[in-house]
């Protein structure tokens, strides 16, 4: 199976890891991730106003880019998820956007929502499966109490994404069980870490990242795990450091036992 | 005001009356304007409709044809609204054979509780048939005066 | 030729304020048929309606067209004017330019406009009219009451009073419904079990009422006075003829792990059960879902031990067909389902409760016999913080855009309650608006803050954090203080959205019976009619037509049952004269229009016909009157055109559309 | 530019209709960063009713919100407040040198492991 993948900036830079072992992942997991042609950065957050159709532009270039190739669109940072989907969403809903964007464009075929976003945890949930998952560990990280941090950008919001339950999600869970470890469920996990304030409002980001380990160490985590670069930087800078933070793709390299491919 | 150049397309609605005709009803009572280019046909259930009453609308001038019943499983004949649709569907794909606008006949449940939609539906309906323009493929000549 | 008047009303300034009376008048004086026309403030007054008749007089009408309101508001009224003038009254057309026009054009010229065509419209119709002479049926004096909750027992209770016998259907083992699981009542606080069981009993000691519970409507047909109606018996594997009552069975069943649907799935019942100690009837039923016996083929004990011999595995489902006059519906409500509301954490905290569970935890029948506990740790809570609102007033696709109406209420009384028997514990409120109209209603609000000193705020929750102590770390909104609360809680109680019982909808298409979006069954008039559905012998009784509480629903019963009474008192009704009519020399017998008649009003009959002076035997349609509805479908599916209906022909409709594209 | 253009504009950027709101207060329930606001989130709202936007553009709160979208999942009337905050700093940054960040200021926000989403985000957040 064949999936276009867009990483996005960061995982070029600061969180090669995240992109490496979602790699590995993938190939020992028997799908491939085929990284989309000059693909440009999502923007980090998705431009809410209604009026914002520049901004939305590189979104609809990569998904326009998938659909031409007839595959599902994989992305593996929570933000670039969040920002493609939505415009996906937008282009598919809003007639505005839609006739706008495709001017700007000039394509050959005109866009209209076509290509399927997926998160790769949607991967491995609806086209893997968490059980046949289970099955190819070879390294199961029994014993480990892992907190699954979902932050905003996954879950947020619930009724354009569809990724799980906004409230109470339950797939990095499904995901920790797959591994062999087990995951602690702690109320915080979809509490925002800050993002972007923390470049200008350091304090404020380093109350909530605290309040958030916090309550994942006191439900008894040793760990947290993430999608998100961003929530791993907060989470690791502005914080106590009393939990270890790592991408779940880490983790299931490690459980898939790959992890070592990773230079 | 209106222009009197301004296309004002004559717009037939048959309303069943038990759902539709009531939520025309309440639609009015709310104050929930539409044009007044829809004028309504009371019929006991959307089942009374002929296919030949939408058919001589067209001849007679109709610029659209727009057909309203109870919702499905909700008829209060039980299962005339089922029969409409099927006549409907029939009717509708020969329209389309002739070669008439898709989008001038239109059915559309609408319970009694329902003015809101009842309004939204008929707004609707004049801005396509509106954008159509005139019926000229049906009308029989004729019948102009 | 028929003479016509037409009757133009001003309807005050609800039609004159958007169209031009006179013109519409002047405008219609010239249409066929027309010889008289005039126009008048109020129609349908007495005034109005003699000017019609004076008007039929003098100018020899032979029908007339009223332009007023709807016809659904007002056509009865002129029928009976123009028969008590002496003209058919069915030889009455209405031209709706209130509802249909002048109530949604602001445009004077445009209103006028639709007004004359309307009119055009109805009087076109009206030169095609016949007189027509309703049938009569006849009204079987039994009414069925479909749910056993207080809204039924009431309902069953006022028919049966005035003499006719009445069948109260319920789907559960037990009458009672939600009243049952309640513990006290507001604004008086009776133990609503105290109240609420001497009706059972008056029910099911009443010589005229017959009660089927652990049964439900299976299918329903026939009309106003004469409905058939089939209901399914679920087999109770218990016969209730043996059965003692002595509950020896339930203390010896082995399974007893199954959730009590009675205490809301706060504790278990045994697989064969009744669903509380008052139930009625007291007859267990088992639930073969649970049952061993019925499961593995091994156990047999509550057959074993009953000394009745009542147990009886191989009991069937049974299905009675009866006939009624009169249905009443009073299938009342459930709460919604919190799946959507995670934020607080119904789902992940056994100490975020419903008010119903609340009511089940503070009733000395339920799983903590009635103490105050969490039902996590079996803990007195401390602090209790109750939330408002939760799924009602929602516009946003998760709940219900409705207000509930009883939580303010019953909030109040919970506070009250909590902190008169334990003093000790701290009880916080988050409301959006508390809403208590109703008689001694504020006053029972103001109590609980300024007697018991419950702590009101204003603002919303926004979310509930289970704490790993076991605590609840409420976050919320002060909006008065504009400050952002957090409080840790030790119980917290979910004000849930109320919504019509699920097993409605399937109800209202059998009754033919119209819905909202809502699944709330709709009135034949929101004010004038408020307990009768459009569908005519269908009454609401209870919350199956919108929320309310226990006075409300009992008033609401009595007078869905009055207006029962209303129907079963009558011998004959009269019915309507619009049906189908199949012209005989049109007819060639093909079944076509039988086959898709609901009523089964068509039958055939081989009659001798005179064609244009050839004799012969033919097969065709005969209509039964008595029973044709009057829908329509058998004048389009008959491919020969015979078939037509009489109010609604061919020509009459084709008469309007022409009118409307003129 | 007359005030009430200002809360039409708000209207139209955030595409929110500020009159289905029912003041319940989930919004600032719900908020993260209430603390920090000296307007707060269901205050914005009626802040947009009554053509106040003067002094919501002045408001520390533009810059205090995170976009989490707390009060956009919860809100029962889709009234969706978040969004009238950043239609409200849209205003303000679409403007001529109203930047909330600087270029300039940049090089000293920075550390070694700031992820580039991270600055990316803040530039479309602050930045026209």
């Amino acid at each position: 199976m064949k999936y276009s993948y867009y990483p996005g900036c960061t995982l070029k830079t600061k969180a090669k890891d995240l992109d490496a072992y979602a790699r590995v992942s993938a190939k020992a997991l028997g799908f491939e991730l085929e990284e989309v042609e000059d693909w440009q950065c999502c923007g980090g957050v998705y431009p809410l106003g209604k009026d914002e159709i520049a901004t939305k532009l590189s979104s609809v270039r990569t998904l326009a880019q998938a659909r031409d190739k007839g595959q599902e669109l994989v992305t593996l940072c929570s933000a670039c998820y969040n920002v493609v989907k939505r415009v996906n969403e937008d282009i598919k809903n809003d007639e505005n956007v839609r006739t706008k964007a495709n001017n700007y464009m000039q394509l050959e075929t005109p866009y209209n929502g076509e290509t399927n976003v997926l998160h790769f945890l949607e991967v491995l949930r609806d086209r893997i499966g968490f059980d046949e998952l289970k099955k190819k560990v070879v390294n199961p990280l029994t014993g480990k109490k892992i907190g699954a941090y979902y932050g905003c950008l996954l879950l947020r919001p619930g009724s354009t994404l569809k990724f799980d339950d906004p409230e109470n999600p339950k797939i990095i869970e499904d995901f920790i069980r797959a591994i062999g470890a087990e995951p602690v469920i702690y109320p915080m996990r979809n509490e925002c870490c800050g993002g972007y304030i923390s470049l200008k409002e350091k304090e404020m980001a380093a109350n909530m990242c605290v309040s958030i380990e916090d309550n994942a160490a006191g439900f008894g985590a040793e760990m947290l795990i993430t999608a998100c670069p961003l929530c791993m930087y907060n989470l690791n800078k502005n914080s106590q450091g009393k939990l270890p933070v790592v991408y779940f793709t880490e983790l299931l390299a490690e459980a898939l036992g790959v992890k070592e491919e990773v230079k | 005001m209106s222009l009197n150049n301004e296309f004002k397309p004559k717009i037939v609605a048959f309303c069943c009356n038990w759902c539709s005709y009531a939520g025309a009803d309440l639609a009015g009572s709310s104050r929930l304007a539409y044009p007044a280019d829809v004028k309504i046909i009371r019929v006991p259930c959307s089942c009374r409709v002929n296919p030949m009453f939408i058919l001589r609308a067209f001849e007679k001038g109709a610029d659209g044809v727009i057909m309203c019943g109870c919702h499905p499983g909700d008829c209060h004949y039980s299962t005339g609204n089922y029969y409409a649709r099927r006549r409907m569907t029939l009717l509708f794909s020969m329209l389309d054979y002739l070669g008439i606008e898709r989008a001038r006949t239109r059915v559309e449940w609408v319970s009694a509780a329902e003015g809101v939609k009842f309004s939204q539906t008929m707004n609707e309906f004049v801005e396509d048939i509106r954008k159509l323009g005139k019926n000229v493929r049906l009308e029989d000549l004729r019948c102009r005066n | 030729m028929q003479r016509i008047g037409v009757f133009v009303c001003h309807c005050g300034s609800n039609i004159a304020g958007t169209v031009d009376v006179k013109r519409v008048v002047e405008a219609i004086r010239t249409e066929p048929g027309v010889i008289h026309a005039e126009d008048y403030p109020y129609m349908c007054s007495e005034a109005g309606q003699q000017l019609i008749a004076k008007a039929i007089e003098e100018h020899k009408l032979t029908g007339i067209v009223v332009c007023s309101c709807s016809p659904r508001m007002h056509e009865a009224t002129f029928r009976k004017a123009a028969a008590n003038a002496g003209i058919n009254s069915f030889m009455v057309e209405i031209a709706n330019i209130r509802e249909h026009c002048s109530w949604i054009h602001k445009d004077v010229e445009e209103g006028t406009e639709k007004a004359v065509i309307l009119a055009r419209a109805a009087i076109a119709k009206l030169n095609l009219d016949t007189p027509l002479q309703p049938g009569e049926s006849r009204v079987v004096k039994r009414a069925l009451v479909i749910g056993g909750g207080i809204a039924g027992i009431q309902s069953a209770l006022d028919i049966a009073d005035a003499g006719y016998e009445v069948d109260i259907v319920e789907k559960t083992p037990s009458i009672g419904g939600r009243m049952s699981q309640l513990d006290k009542t507001f604004p008086t606080l009776d133990c609503s079990a105290c109240i609420l069981t001497p009706k059972m009993v008056e029910a099911a000691a009443h010589e005229k009422i017959n009660i089927y519970t652990y049964s439900e409507v299976e299918k329903v047909s026939g009309f106003v006075g004469d409905f058939k109606v089939d209901i399914r018996k679920k087999a109770r594997y218990v016969d209730s003829t043996k059965c003692t009552g002595c509950g020896l069975c339930q203390e010896k069943c082995p399974s007893k792990k199954a959730p009590s649907e009675f205490n809301r799935g706060l504790n278990t019942r045994s697989a064969i059960y009744t669903p509380f100690a008052q139930a009625i009837p007291n007859v267990p039923v088992i639930d073969t879902e649970n049952c061993l016996k019925f499961k593995t083929g091994k156990c047999g004990i509550c057959q074993k031990i009953c000394a009745a011999g009542a147990v009886d595995y191989e009991q069937q489902d049974e299905i009675i067909t009866r006939e009624y006059g009169a249905i009443v519906v009073a299938t009342g409500f459930d709460t919604i389902k919190l799946d959507k509301y995670d934020e607080y954490a119904y789902s992940q905290s056994k100490d975020v409760v419903t008010s119903l569970e609340l009511e089940r935890i503070m009733n000395a029948a339920g799983p903590t016999k009635g103490h105050l506990e969490r039902l996590s740790d079996g803990k007195a809570p401390k602090n209790i913080v109750f939330i408002q609102c939760v799924g009602s007033r929602c516009s946003d696709g998760r709940g219900k855009s409705y207000c509930s109406k009883i939580c303010c209420m019953y909030t109040a009384k919970h506070a009250m309650l909590i902190r008169d028997k334990y003093p000790d514990t701290n009880v916080t409120v988050f409301y959006i608006d508390v809403r208590t109209p109703g008689k001694n209603f504020d006053e029972f609000y103001r109590r609980a803050v300024e007697d018991y000193h419950v702590n009101y705020v204003k603002g919303q929750v926004g979310k509930v954090m289970p704490q790993p102590d076991g605590s609840l770390l409420v976050q919320g909104v002060d909006l008065i203080d504009n400050k952002q609360i957090k409080m840790n809680a030790d119980m917290v109680v979910l004000a849930t959205a109320i919504e019509p019982d699920p097993s409605v909808r399937n109800i209202a298409t059998m009754l033919t019976a119209s819905i909202d979006t809502n699944n709330f069954l709709t009135e034949s008039h929101a004010k004038l009619r408020p307990v009768e559905s459009p569908t005519a012998g269908v009454f609401l009784s209870g919350v199956c037509q919108g929320p309310k509480d226990i006075p409300e629903t009992v008033a609401q019963a009595g007078a869905a049952a009055v207006k029962a009474i209303g129907l079963l008192a009558k011998d004959k009704l009269t019915t309507n004269p619009c049906t189908a009519q199949a012209d005989i020399l049109l007819c060639n017998g093909c079944s076509t229009c039988a086959n898709v008649c609901p009523y089964g009003a068509i039958s055939y009959e081989n009659i001798q016909i005179n064609d244009h002076g050839i004799r012969e035997e033919r097969r065709v349609a005969v209509v039964n009157n008595a029973l044709c509805q009057g829908c329509g479908a058998c004048t389009v599916a008959c491919p020969s055109g015979a078939m037509d209906l009489q109010g609604f022909s061919n020509r009459q409709i084709l008469a309007e559309v022409d009118a409307i594209c003129r | 530019m007359h005030a009430n253009n200002q809360a039409e504009k708000i209207k139209e950027i955030s595409g929110v209709n500020p009159y289905k709101c029912m003041k319940c207060g989930k919004c600032s329930a719900s908020c993260p960063s209430y603390n920090e606001m000296d307007i707060k989130p269901h205050q914005f709202v009626s802040y947009v009713i009554n053509d106040d936007v003067e002094a919501l553009v002045e408001s520390k709160s533009l810059w205090k919100c995170l976009s989490c979208f707390a009060c956009v999942e919860r809100c029962p009337r889709n009234v969706e407040p978040g969004k009238l905050v950043d239609a409200a700093r849209q205003l303000v940054v679409r403007q001529r040198g109203m930047d909330y960040l600087q270029a300039d200021e940049i090089p000293e926000l920075l550390d070694s492991e700031l992820p580039q989403q991270l600055l990316v985000s803040a530039f479309r957040k602050y930045k026209r």
